[in-house]
């Protein structure tokens, strides 16, 4: 089945303020970054975002907080944003912080239909307050909960028309499990291909979990801290 | 007194041969740089990637492939690239042999403090949660105390945890520990240059000192 | 009265466009035979395969490509491979939008059993149980009654059960019935040449006819 | 770290009689069958076997019910094997059925450091009795517990000597989430390479997961269902 937009702005019909989305990427790498510039130019506001980092000021998830439009973020860490820390620090912005592990694990679990799990990460911290605790083995565990989304954005390298992804590198990160967990997965491509095209083998996400994908040009791909020996 | 450089030296010291590795930001990045001779470490880092290698050239600079720390790196021959949840997978299911992290407060039972200061801005705890809930064999790498003085070595975490007796092992630029919960940081090297006395000074929680504490050797 | 082939015919139109379907073993695997015109459907193997073709050439047969149930198969373009655990991810996680399965027994709320007859050898229930727990459509392809002439649409499932309230549709050689738990079976249409009399006959749950009830049309 | 041993029956070095040992493989597809071969040549007996399936009467795992060297057999479906009928009817054998998805699920669990977790499988049907139910968004659950293995054994198509694997087709099914929760993991391969021949962003089972590999020659494969159009 033949998935693919025209453009950005086609991926992302739909998306209504208020929504939760979900968006791939560590730091600046991997994110869905033509989807972040369409978005931005919509007047779409009360954004509850799930990401595991919220970009840097003008770049990535940054250009949506600049623009107000994120009511509430759900991240692992949010430390590279100045703009971010306005909003946090004057209640504009609702932030909650979930362990990376934990994130990554909630996102699968809400595309794998398991509503809860078991995990070690956050007991005895603020993070395990208000959380049912169980020992496993002699060691306590907390229940975590499933996270979805209703529409998940997802940056990949190479795709084809029926929604299978590939990624490049660690580009690949949150990309995946995002990509599950969405009612609606939206992935944007360096490289659109037909069916057929890329190894059965070799699909990072299978094409059912993908339902609307183009490909974007002129990929910035930021760089936060190019480091060289 | 050993400076950052030192303190990841004296870390490397216990690599052992064929160990499964994730470093923390700050002064553990810096034991990739001291592995001994004829010891093979393969280094995780959690955004998704197994068989880190050395920071690129200029002209290998890649965006797509980065550590946790954001920086860019290179992929050593042999090396993995997987999702977020498959990383934590290795994480949380004790596939790693050794995580190395800082600390901005360590329990003599061996809770563990390092993501958050009420009152400042809170960035977020990011992957340590999981590394220290998980993870069997944790070194902290740290000072020994806090830049007005005050021991970070403590019998109670002042600070919110990022976990609880976890901590089996501390390196500080004093001294190497070792967390015996029921009895505290168990003494088991000096720095070079440091008494047993400064060490004691500069320890809050409990401290067990038995027999002859020796030098490090970082020979 | 339908004979496999038609069962699986009158299944065929019940694809939408677009959609991914699990076809269960028997009758449901011929149902792969009749995809209409225009309609685009993907099928899933739970071992693991998305966009599975038709079965071989002798040329072209590989032990490494099978379907779930154990036949050779082939992979057509834009097939994607996958583990067991992320194959069942998708059918647990709601993503594909059809299972077809046969039953031993199925009740008028919707209750499925097809594993297990006790006093028989157990094979097992291999992905029926995740199937039937999680799918948001599923049709039950069988025949009215077994072998002995005993209605297989009950008002409860005698035989241990496979899954709870579950069934959507069912497709047997004599109806189309829908599974309406308050009410019971509603027949929506009838086989070529079966009156609504000879369905009432056959099910032993309760039966809602309402209407006239069409012949089902295969052309 | 290099990580290759000569042979299969290097790697079953340290199976003891009593354990509890996974097999990948779904039906005769992607079965570790060296390993078995090498096993069925000792006098190991008493295991507990996690597969999918349990081999045909001459091949797979039907090779050790045969020498009787299985007490428990863990699978989702059982049905192709005379020899395993006879033992489970007489009483030799013992048999947990598992749903397929819960199966792949614990196992990967037990990889994951998730001790359980909630899924909808099996709940009102004999498979959840005993267990914990719990709603979640109107719909009840069963709790599952992780699975794990003294032994887990593995077959991939290439491997490279860090332990790092890659499947062809549908002979991948249990094998990556098998090879996640072996206290030892041994994989064996069509085409072991050195580090480095293998691209990192193809890995389908990480070396991380992996303690022992081997080269195989000459795989039968043998074909259950040879079914041609």
């Amino acid at each position: 089945m033949n998935k693919r937009v025209a453009n950005a702005r086609e991926a992302i019909a739909g998306i209504q303020s208020g929504m939760t989305l979900m968006l791939g990427g560590f730091g600046l790498c991997g994110i869905p970054e033509k989807c972040i510039l369409a978005l931005a130019d919509t007047d779409i506001t009360d954004l509850t975002c799930i990401s595991n980092n919220a970009g840097v000021d003008d770049f990535g998830l940054g250009l949506l907080l600049h623009s107000r439009q994120i009511r509430k973020m759900i991240a692992s860490y949010v430390g590279e944003n100045a703009e971010f820390e306005r909003q946090m620090l004057s209640g504009d912005l609702e932030v909650d912080l979930i362990p990376q592990g934990s994130l990554a694990e909630r996102c699968r679990a809400g595309g794998a239909g398991i509503p809860a799990f078991f995990t070690p990460a956050g007991y005895g911290t603020e993070v395990g307050e208000g959380k049912e605790v169980r020992e496993f083995n002699g060691k306590p565990h907390i229940l975590e909960t499933a996270l979805t989304a209703d529409f998940a954005i997802v940056k990949a390298w190479k795709g084809d028309t029926d929604g299978n992804l590939i990624y490049k590198g660690t580009a690949r990160n949150f990309n995946p499990v995002m990509a599950m967990a969405g009612r609606i997965t939206i992935a944007e491509v360096e490289e659109l291909v037909e069916p057929g095209e890329l190894d059965p083998n070799q699909i990072h996400t299978p094409g059912v979990f993908v339902q609307r994908i183009f490909q974007g040009d002129n990929y910035e791909k930021r760089i936060e801290k190019r480091t060289t020996r | 007194m050993l400076d950052k450089t030192g303190i990841a030296k004296r870390i490397s010291r216990e690599l052992q041969d064929g160990w499964y590795v994730n470093l923390g930001i700050g002064i553990p990045t810096l034991v990739a740089n001291f592995v001994p001779e004829g010891i093979d470490v393969t280094f995780q880092s959690e955004n998704g990637i197994l068989g880190m290698g050395p920071f690129p050239t200029e002209a290998e600079v890649d965006a797509d492939l980065i550590n946790a720390g954001k920086q860019t790196i290179t992929a050593l021959p042999g090396a993995a690239i997987f999702d977020s949840a498959t990383s934590f997978a290795m994480i949380r299911g004790q596939h790693i042999q050794l995580t190395v992290l800082g600390a901005m407060e360590v329990s003599d039972t061996g809770d563990i403090a390092n993501w958050k200061i009420p009152g400042k801005l809170v960035k977020g705890m990011g992957g340590a949660m999981d590394l220290v809930a998980s993870a069997e064999n944790i070194i902290v790498a740290m000072m020994h105390t806090n830049r007005a003085g005050e021991s970070k070595l403590l019998s109670e975490c002042s600070l919110p945890l990022t976990g609880v007796r976890c901590v089996k092992k501390i390196v500080t630029n004093l001294a190497v520990l070792e967390v015996t919960p029921d009895r505290g940081f168990r003494l088991l090297e000096r720095a070079p240059g440091v008494s047993v006395e400064q060490i004691k000074e500069a320890t809050a929680g409990r401290l067990v000192v038995e027999g002859d504490i020796p030098e490090m050797d970082l020979s």
